[in-house]
């Protein structure tokens, strides 16, 4: 028998996760303990407070640059950067989910069992408070994007998926209005989302047949110098690659994405269309960056056929949604897709540009579910296009920062959305993929039309008896608006500081 | 052709030539800018301000005249108009014999007919809006004749296509006095874009537009170019002369008011292709083929211009086609080079008195006759309006050619220049047809005249009330009367002497294909008979309505169906081609991009079906992805791609 | 040489004032309109003292200004003015009072707000400012795309008939042309060593790859020939110009448009010298079809403020064919065009709203006869149709005569088939004055009270100062001539064109 | 015998699970499916530890067991929830959300 050799473990690095997990597991110990009354307060401030201590270790770390636990887990510039962005639009989501005065209380059912349409049912819906358990949920989620950033093997990658993947499952069938959209939501996401590890962890047999160990640094040598037959190698990339692509949105693995982002509660599609793109790009990275490298020649043409059908499907589809949370959703693809030439650059620059999109890319997305989130009717949000006609008369504000977001997903300059494409576009180009880029600019021609008729809808045409009241946003959901539209106005003004901080971090190790 | 062309910069008193345009445009401001402030006093401002021109006109004259034969000349740069690169464009003023002459026509005649206009508007509301027009007309005018470089003249070319347009639309509520201005003004474009074209030549070429830097780079071109900017510049002159085949505008113009006709579109505006060509005379002296092109176009135009004439009713369109007629002359004369073309401004001069005369006589008897124009409706008017009936006849005298009447001294000897070409067929051509023009033009006009003063009445007095127009329209016609009788006798030989300077010394005489003698005993014979012709058959007045009539005379009235001709070939396929493009832009150009977007539409609609909502489709579909990318990366493996 | 920083206290001054004025309550739109108005006289007066502070002869960019914005990319607030962006500059700062003074009741009938409106046209006047003065491509495109969004209001919300679907084309067509403007931005980044300045990609021009030259041009061009517009991009003009307020539609031809010819002639020409000459021939093709279409169009069209576009449009192939010619005489013809069609068209713009706005209507059916009810505003109208057809005397001649004789020097059939346009731009103009202010009343206009009220005070301030420019520009047009040369020069010397000598004297025949 | 047989059963499987998740309509069925694939996963990576002659691939696929079960109890906690709505556990009911 030979000596157990223990790896080390270099706690500080892993604090952030361990925080989360932490303050998670407490959480759910709190759900038991603390009376239902406070128990939001508590559970809102301990997830909270997880998130910035969590954020501080990030800052603390920022110099780190190693690998920890037996390889498992990769802390370096990417990792941190990726992991403090993840948690900064984690902690403004928690607000979004926080926030239980725009509605009575807040955006989610207060028991997920109870049947649909059942006279308890009706009871609860009218202003029984939110279930709390949406707070721990959510801060394992976001353990497990951290661990996702940062996992160094495909095993704790595929972990790590998971962990953050089944508690928004669940966080998807939490809606208090439209019970059986959010059901079938989750339902949808679920059955794909697992149907997808499947693929993934397939792929990670086929690699770990090929390269003989699942540390992306033992694929990267074996792509070098391959042992073992191509096949294993190309077969369990693009098996691998699926459940990655899957999490991005990527077309033709895009199609939850519309049905999910309409039915899940409006917090929880916000928090996914911002934290869970960081995280699945981060992977996407760090996979194809460090592991893959080797092979780039043979996957960025198909990676940029999947890119350029994932912005033409986007942009596409976008044009005749009439639901606005639909729209956001396929608007949201076609950024992914923008993403992805980001990321096929293959480059320094191409990275940084694409951790650069996606911090831009998170604040704009929040803001402009927060504000879906005030338009509401008796019936709960109105996100019907229709009813959003001349709401630009009635609300000039909301119009007005709604229309600022929109033009920042239509990429006008002076907001985020132009510096943070210009930044994944001129990647690309450097990095020799210039067809990409002009299939990215054609796509956005198309983009711009959907944006615009929402633009068109609020100003230009006169309100009717449909449209709905705008509620007063509470400060929860105040303080998200105002972060997500500061945020986008200063990227899109001032991007220096943030192009530098990625600039600085866009440096795997292996 | 060697000589070379200097002007002498201009000194003393004529250093002040500038005045000349500025008068009358800084009257034609007050004028208009006032408003109905000026309504009282306007029309006197601007009667005053083309006196005044002409006074100085006269002074500058009589220096000029003063100078020697060698430098009569008075250039003068008054500020650098255009200045870029290699093109140099004063605005620069140049009086010389050639502009002097035209100076004292258009300032002189030019105030005698203001003066007649203060009493032929005394009843319009418009009349000070008038005189500001007219000024702006003279100033414009005077800029033509008195530019140094072809870009002034050219200014001045356009300024009066904008004064003609103006006052031929000056009536604007009638919708054919509209019409006809803007007929006016396109046909002048057509004319004014081969003119500007020309100037474009000039500059490519010889890097130069002043009048003297081209005529001196001259030898330095092909004989093509040549050809090319000449006919340019003709082109630019038919079209402000009513010249053929841009001859249709001018009968039109009459719509405007009769002083407007008689100083406009008689006496110095349509004359401008004259001088235009005149002033031009060493390009077209340089080419042949040029010249037998402005012969040719002179020489149709005065037959056209006859025939059509003579089977006119309406009084003013009779001298309007007569005026294209007569200005024949003047292209046949300044195409035949040499002596003539001190021979064709005598003829403008001459042309300037008695249809100025005549044309202000014909709205003499508009005022008497109530607007009537029609000369099947006058008759006998002799009784009536006596002053009127002398001073006309006085120019159909003139204009028929009766010796000593000034017609006579400048028509005929065109005539005889036309028998001089140097080619025999040229030479019987031109020198039949001009021969053959006079006694047309002693035709229809001796039937105007006769018909209107003549003859029985075929007026009632129930409606008209035909009486002698006030003293103020009747000096100015008094004034021109003498002119018509006496201009042409004084100017035969000293403004052929005057002219010197422009055209060069008078070569010596070839010998043609008729004697002299017998061509003037020729237009004489053919004068009278054509005359005597008129006379015999209108006598005694004609029916009041159109009778049936032959082919010529039907094609004459309906102006040879040139109108007709334009109709078909460019108005009505302009009116098609401009909604053909109107429907194109809409549905072609704009049709594409709407398509495109409709397209987007439309895919995108189709495309959404296939997010059915059953979450084993959307299964299907990422297996199927997924097969597709992992059979992508195989095949590359395997060497199938890329 | 001054070093005051006029460029960007002239950019940033009028978006302080569009803030400014956002913030005046609806109720006290009087004031709103009159802060706004002394806020663009300043302005003009900064730009009048920068106008003076400008040397003719000194170097070509003057009042350089350079602060770091992204490093990073090698992206800066750079500002400098060659002669061109000069007149441009000053060219805004006259219009916009002007525009403002027009549009001064424009709103009052409305239910927008006021305060908006003018808030919207300082801020456009602040974008406008900056993609003139812009010296680093990358604030150029920045400028470039932003300005849409103003005008997108401007003429949504403000406008009328179509005026969605006119907005939403506008900002469509802008847009695409942009973002292809956006893929050759980049790419001229990658390939010019990733700077942004203008003045260091313009002297590495020269070393660009051939093919990868032409499709950066490309890139620019189409952007460009979007905005100017050139036929066959130019659908979205008249719908835009038909549904803009009278006041922001001169704005948009006037000034918005030129922004196109201005980027061709400082961009596309300036970095892509061998693919400017490579594509001339095609330009000039387009330029001259656009002259003779558009003002065959503009013939046929029954409103009035279309009419003007379709107008504007042909006026444009003119400012074309000037740029492609690579003469400096159809260079600084080009560039005088632009004033002067800033000017002539502007006021055209302007004289023809405030027909439209006592008529209620811009159809030219429903006018007719209207010079006997309103001679003095009928003459201004023609004044300003005068102007826009090139009649000598007016300003817009001599930039017409320039850029033709200009052209014609190298292009001969261009400069022959353009100048036949003169004779359409009478027929087009003539056609709409008489069937508008000639002929017979139009009986439906007696019952219209306020076609019966002639120009007011108001409206003479307003038309007065553009019709003395286009007078004595007309006339004088050589202060501005001077100011425009030598940046000309300047970029036909990156071109690498030089004009050709006179044929006669480059043959010896004549002494030159 | 070579442990290649046992790929190609792990992969047969695979398309077994993978196909039944196309074809099958019962929610719970579609689930073990999944789990069909999963195990299938679970067989490669054993055999590839036997090829590879390291310990890792079994190591992996103790994990998988644990994830897999995690991911049971959301899926069933899930797909109860709906089927008391519904009374259905077919997934083609669900489709409020398309387009």
């Amino acid at each position: 028998m030979e000596q157990l050799e223990l790896p080390s473990i270099d706690y500080a690095a892993l604090l952030p996760m361990l925080i989360l997990f932490g303050a998670a597991c407490v959480g759910v110990i709190l759900e038991i303990v603390v009376p239902r009354k406070v128990r939001n307060g508590i559970q809102l401030g301990l997830s909270l407070l997880a998130v910035v201590a969590a954020l501080v270790a990030v800052v603390v770390e920022r110099g780190t640059r190693t690998i920890t636990i037996g390889g498992a887990v990769a802390v370096d510039g990417p990792t941190l950067f990726l992991q403090g962005s993840i948690l900064v639009l984690g902690g403004v989501s928690l607000l979004l989910i926080g926030e239980r005065t725009v509605e009575k209380g807040g955006a989610f059912v207060s028991q997920a069992a109870i049947t649909v349409g059942s006279k308890k049912d009706m009871e609860q819906a009218s202003g029984q408070p939110g279930s709390t358990e949406v707070y721990p949920l959510t801060t394992f989620a976001l353990g497990g994007m951290l661990l996702f950033v940062a996992a160094n093997d495909l095993l704790t990658m595929f972990v790590a998926l998971e962990v953050f993947s089944l508690p928004l499952y669940l966080l998807c069938a939490l809606a208090r209005r439209r019970r059986l959209l959010s059901q079938e939501a989750a339902l949808k996401y679920f059955l794909l989302g697992s149907y997808a590890s499947a693929f993934f962890l397939f792929g990670v047999a086929f690699i770990y047949g090929f390269a003989g160990g699942i540390q992306l640094d033992k694929v990267h040598a074996a792509v070098a110098n391959p042992t073992q037959s191509q096949v294993l190698l190309y077969a369990g990339f693009g098996l691998l690659a699926i459940g990655l692509l899957f999490k991005a949105a990527l077309a033709p693995f895009h199609v939850w994405t519309p049905d999910v982002y309409q039915g899940a509660p409006t917090p929880v599609t916000a928090f996914m269309a911002a934290c869970t793109k960081v995280a699945a790009f981060g992977a996407l990275l760090r996979v194809l960056y460090v592991a893959f490298e080797g092979v780039r020649w043979d996957f960025q043409p198909v990676l940029g056929t999947i890119a350029v059908l994932t912005m033409f499907v986007g942009a596409v589809l976008a044009v005749t949604q009439t639901d606005l949370k639909r729209l956001l959703a396929y608007s949201s693809i076609a950024n992914a897709g923008y993403l992805m030439v980001g990321v096929l650059a293959l480059n320094d620059e191409g990275l940084s540009s694409t951790m650069f999109y996606l911090v831009a890319y998170g604040f704009s997305v929040l803001a402009a579910f927060a504000i879906l989130s005030l338009v509401r009717d008796a019936d709960g949000e109105a996100t019907h296009l229709s009813r959003w006609a001349g709401i630009g008369r009635k609300s000039p504000l909301l119009a007005a920062t709604f229309t600022f977001v929109l033009l920042a997903f239509a990429g006008i300059p002076l907001t985020s959305g132009f510096t943070s494409k210009f930044a994944v576009f001129g990647a690309a180009v450097e990095g020799g993929q210039t067809w990409l880029v002009i299939f990215g600019v054609i796509t956005s021609m198309l983009l711009a039309f959907p944006y615009l008729r929402v633009v068109v809808l609020m100003w230009l045409s006169e309100p009717g008896e449909s449209t709905p009241a705008v509620s007063i946003p509470g400060f929860l959901t105040s303080a998200v608006l105002g972060i997500g539209v500061l945020v986008t106005l200063g990227l899109g003004v001032a991007p220096s500081p943030l192009i530098d901080l990625t600039r600085q971090a866009a440096d795997f190790v292996r | 052709m060697e000589q070379t062309v200097e002007f002498a910069p201009a000194t003393g008193v004529l250093s002040l030539i500038w005045l000349l345009v500025a008068i009358p445009l800084a009257s034609a401001a007050v004028l208009l800018l006032l408003g109905r402030r000026a309504d009282k006093w306007g029309h006197w401002l601007g009667v005053l301000s083309v006196a005044a021109s002409f006074v100085l006109g006269l002074v500058f004259f009589a220096n000029l005249a003063g100078l020697e034969s060698g430098s009569r000349s008075a250039e003068l740069s008054l500020w650098e108009f255009i200045a870029v690169g290699k093109l140099q464009v004063d605005f620069g003023l140049l009086f010389d014999p050639l502009s002097g002459v035209f100076v004292l026509l258009i300032t002189g005649v030019g105030s005698l007919i203001h003066l007649y206009a203060v009493g032929y508007m005394e009843h319009d509301p418009g009349r000070r809006r008038f005189f500001g027009y007219f000024n702006l007309f003279v100033a414009a005018m005077l800029l033509l004749v008195l530019g140094n470089n072809y870009v002034m003249l050219y200014f001045g070319w356009e300024g009066v296509g904008l004064a003609s347009y103006l006052l031929i639309s000056f009536w604007y509520t009638r919708p054919s006095a509209a019409t006809a201005g803007k007929k006016a003004f396109l046909m002048n474009r057509v004319g004014d874009a081969g003119l500007a074209i020309g100037i474009f030549i000039m500059f490519a070429t010889l890097g130069t537009t002043d009048y003297g830097a081209v005529f001196n780079g001259l030898s330095g071109l092909s004989a093509t170019t040549v050809l090319v900017l000449g006919l340019l510049l003709l082109i630019g002159a038919c079209g402000k002369s009513g010249q053929f085949p841009l001859q249709a505008w001018l009968p039109d113009a009459m719509e405007g008011p009769t002083p407007v006709s008689a100083l406009i579109h008689a006496a110095t505006m349509v004359t401008a292709g004259v001088y235009l060509i005149a002033r031009s005379n060493p390009v077209y002296t340089a080419n042949e083929t040029l010249q037998l092109v402005t012969v040719a176009v002179g020489a149709i135009t005065l037959l056209m211009g006859c025939i059509i004439g003579a089977a006119k009713d309406d009084i003013k369109r009779v001298l309007a086609w007569s005026t294209v007629s007569q200005i024949g002359y003047m292209f046949l004369g300044v195409g035949l080079g040499g002596g003539a073309y001190a021979l064709a401004i005598i003829h403008l001069l001459a042309h300037g008195f008695f249809k100025a005369n005549m044309f202000l006589g014909a709205g003499s008897v508009m005022h008497g006759m109530h607007d009537q124009v029609d000369i099947r409706r006058f008759g006998a008017l002799s009784k009536h309006m006596k002053i009127t009936w002398l001073t006309f006849a006085t120019g159909w005298l003139a204009i028929i050619g009766i010796p000593p009447l000034s017609g006579y001294f400048s028509k005929e000897p065109i005539i005889a220049a036309a028998f001089e070409r140097e080619v025999a067929w040229e030479a019987w051509v031109f020198g039949l047809a001009a021969l053959l023009g006079a006694g047309l033009t002693a035709f229809y006009m001796t039937r105007l005249f006769v018909l209107t003063f003549h003859g029985p009445a075929r007026w009632t007095e129930d409606n008209q009330h035909p009486h002698e127009s006030p003293l103020i329209m009747t000096i100015p016609l008094i004034l021109l009367a003498i002119g018509s009788v006496a201009a042409g006798w004084l100017m035969s030989t000293s403004v052929a002497d005057w002219l010197t300077p422009v055209f060069g010394a008078e070569q010596a005489e070839p010998h043609g294909v008729l004697s002299h003698t017998m061509i003037t005993i020729l237009s004489l014979v053919v004068t009278v008979i054509g005359a005597g012709l008129a006379w015999s058959l209108f006598r005694r007045g004609t029916a009041l309505e159109p009778q049936p009539a032959g082919v010529v005379v039907t094609a004459a009235r309906r102006n040879l169906y040139t109108d007709a001709f334009n109709e078909a070939v460019f108005e009505r396929p302009g009116i098609y081609l401009t909604r053909a493009l109107v429907f194109l832009d809409n549905k072609g150009v704009d049709g594409v991009v709407n398509g495109i977007a409709a397209a987007v539409g439309g895919g995108s609609g189709r495309l959404r079906r296939l997010q059915t909502g059953f979450v084993r489709s959307y299964a299907l579909s990422m297996l199927t992805g997924a097969m597709l990318v992992v059979g992508a990366f195989i095949a590359i493996q395997l060497g199938w791609l890329v | 040489m001054s070093d005051f920083p006029f460029l960007s206290i002239l950019t940033l001054l009028p978006l302080v004032g569009a803030a400014v004025v956002a913030f005046i309550p609806r109720s006290k739109a009087e004031l709103a309109k009159l802060v706004a108005l002394v806020w663009s006289l300043v302005v003009l007066a900064l730009s009048i003292f920068m106008w003076a502070a400008f040397a003719v002869d000194g170097d070509r960019f003057q009042f350089h200004e350079s602060y770091p914005w992204i490093p990073a990319w090698g992206a800066n607030f750079t500002f400098a003015a060659d002669g061109i962006a000069l007149v441009m500059l000053m060219l805004i700062a006259i219009l916009f009072p002007v525009v403002i003074l027009a549009s001064w009741h424009d709103v009052d009938q409305s239910k927008r707000s006021a305060p908006a409106y003018f808030a919207l046209l300082l801020t456009f006047e602040f974008t406008m400012i900056g993609v003139f003065a812009a010296a680093d491509v990358f604030l150029f495109y920045v400028f470039f795309e932003v300005m849409l969004i103003p005008m997108y209001f401007i003429i949504g919300s403000f406008g009328s008939g179509q005026k969605q679907y006119a907005a939403v084309k506008f900002f469509l067509y802008s847009l695409v042309g942009g973002l292809f403007m956006l893929a050759a931005v980049i790419g001229l980044w990658v390939v010019g060593g990733r700077t942004f300045d203008f003045a260091e990609l313009a002297q590495g021009a020269g070393s660009l790859d051939t093919n990868t030259a032409r499709w950066l041009f490309l890139g620019f061009f189409v952007a460009f020939a979007i905005k100017a517009p050139f036929f066959p991009f130019h659908t979205w003009l008249p719908d835009s110009g038909g549904a803009a307020p009278a006041g922001a539609a001169a704005l948009l031809v006037g000034v918005m448009d030129k922004v196109g010819t201005f980027g061709i002639l400082r961009y596309c020409l300036s970095l892509f010298p061998e693919a400017s000459r490579w594509f001339a021939p095609a330009a000039l093709t387009l330029a001259v079809i656009g002259i003779i279409y558009a003002a065959l169009l503009a013939v046929g069209q029954n409103d009035l403020k279309r009419l003007v576009s379709y107008t504007s449009i042909a006026h444009f192939g003119f400012i074309g064919i000037g740029i492609f010619a690579f003469t400096t005489q159809a260079g600084t013809g080009a560039v005088l065009y632009m004033v002067n069609h800033g000017l002539a068209t502007g006021l055209l713009f302007i004289v023809v709203g405030m027909f439209v706005a006592r008529r209620g209507s811009a159809l030219v059916s429903d006018f007719g006869g209207a010079g006997k009810l309103v001679p003095v505003l009928a003459g201004v109208l023609f004044f300003a149709g005068l102007a826009s057809l090139a009649l000598p005397g007016t300003a817009p001649f001599v930039s017409e005569f320039l850029v033709l004789i200009g052209t014609f020097s190298t292009h001969k059939g261009f400069a022959v088939v353009a100048t036949l346009g003169i004779i359409l731009a009478a027929a087009y103009v003539l056609w709409m004055i008489q069937r508008t202010t000639q002929g017979t009343l139009n009986p439906a206009l007696t019952e219209v009270p306020a076609m019966s009220k002639d120009i007011t005070l108001r409206e003479k301030v307003v038309v007065a100062p553009l019709i003395a420019l286009l007078l004595v520009l007309g006339f004088y047009p050589k202060p501005v001539t001077d100011v425009i040369n030598p940046a000309v020069q300047a970029t036909l010397q990156d071109v690498g064109t030089t004009d050709p000598a006179p044929t006669a004297v480059a043959d010896g025949k004549v002494g030159g | 015998m070579t442990p290649d047989y046992y790929l190609v059963l792990a992969t047969i499987l695979f398309t077994i699970g993978a196909t039944g998740v196309l074809i099958r309509r019962n929610a719970i069925v579609l689930f073990m499916c999944i789990e069909l694939m999963l195990n299938a996963a679970n067989l490669a990576l054993v055999t590839f530890s036997r090829i590879n002659g390291s310990l890792d691939g079994q190591i992996i696929s103790f994990f998988v067991m644990v994830v897999a079960a995690a991911e049971v109890v959301i899926g069933l906690a899930i797909i109860m929830s709906i089927f008391r709505t519904r009374r259905s556990a077919s997934v083609d009911d669900a489709n409020l959300l398309k387009y």
